[in-house]
């Protein structure tokens, strides 16, 4: 599957996207932030405060305890900004 | 009652309120009322050089296509534009429009505030500061405010 | 704080919004939010020629120009117009514009909000149907429900 | 004073205006309206349900129950439907 990150957390990660193949333990949106953040300091920087990053699979928001089964794009991004 | 006439744009281009307002209401005699807000690039400390809005392409016409079909079927709306832009910015460029159109006031009013409010907070936009002395470039931080205005649709 | 930048206009002639709110935009960074309202004669059975307002000449400018003064005192607006003709309007034509500018969007929604709702039941202005077939000329009846519509102010 | 008619109650009257002269007995809006509808089947048309009648003193509403003393121009009119 495919990660893409958006505002400090692309920033913070230093990519825009990347594929990822988390092993099967790793069940929920939240487990795979849990796991992200083991890649290196990267990423534990974009991730040291978990409660406050947003996700989307396959554009659509999700909580961080939905499940990433047959997800073709997971996204990480800050609380929105816009308007 | 036909399909209301709906556009959604992402756009780095400026947008004509003017336009958009006349699409929505000339050739017609239904449309009873018009709201329109724009959101506009502020800098009241002098100290702002631009604003730089990223965004999630996809997922950002998705999103707002779903907030626009939840406002439809909420209020009898005639009419809705929601343009949002994305890239650099200025003081007092034009970041975001949406109109809103209906036979009567309140629903144009309310379906605008709406629309704005689910903006504001699930739309996949990021604001980003460039000051003018050139210093650290801050992302702006949500504002517990806007969650709280999201609280008064949710009954 | 300066003063809003506030015109009130009762006139036959036509409006144009996008003049008004590009007076209240351009060339200050202050503005965040512009919240537009426009009115239009609606007639949706296609019997009607006009719609033909009469208005109290003097009290009309006047009592617009007391809402506006509380809708300043109860909002942090940094602009305000308010433009309502009177004399024959066509279906789809213009009848009422008000625009509010502030910081921010909440102000500027329920400004605009509270000033139609208090134009609705206290400027002086009355509306007479002309139809298509010459047939009874009717005075539009006030509503009840913008007598309500006032209620959610008075808090 | 100056009396001035609005919308149908101008049209009942047949008059835009008219210079009167109340006795003192009539001392409120409400009085004044209950003179003015002795004046004729116009005015006892035009003020035929007084309570729908709006009225302003000097440019500001006000309700039947205030005093006319000292006022220059009265209009009655019905409720407004501008906007």
């Amino acid at each position: 599957m495919k990660a893409v990150y958006f505002a400090w957390v692309r920033e913070r990660i230093g990519r825009t996207d990347e594929e990822i193949a988390p092993p099967a333990s790793v069940v929920s949106v939240g487990d795979l932030i849990g796991w992200l953040s083991e890649r290196g300091e990267e990423y534990a920087h974009a991730f040291e405060k978990p409660n406050v990053i947003r996700a989307a699979i396959d554009r659509t928001h999700v909580k961080h305890d939905a499940p990433i089964a047959g997800a073709r794009e997971i996204a990480f991004f800050p609380p929105m900004t816009g308007g | 009652m036909s399909a209301p006439d709906r556009r959604i744009s992402i756009q780095a281009e400026d947008f004509d309120a003017a336009a958009e307002i006349a699409a929505l209401t000339q050739g017609r005699k239904d449309v009873g009322a018009v709201v329109t807000f724009t959101g506009l690039c502020r800098d009241e400390g002098e100290t702002l050089a631009a604003l730089e809005l990223e965004h999630y392409p996809g997922m950002a016409e998705e999103e707002i296509s779903r907030v626009v079909t939840q406002a439809e079927s909420r209020w009898p709306l005639l009419g809705v534009r929601v343009i949002h832009r994305y890239g650099k910015i200025a003081p007092g460029g034009n970041i975001v429009l949406v109109v809103a159109t209906s036979s009567h006031r309140l629903a144009a009013f309310e379906a605008a505030e709406f629309l704005m409010d689910y903006l504001k907070t699930r739309a996949p936009f990021w604001k980003k500061e460039h000051r003018l002395d050139g210093a650290a470039r801050d992302w702006v931080s949500a504002k517990d405010a806007d969650d709280r205005a999201l609280e008064r649709w949710e009954k």
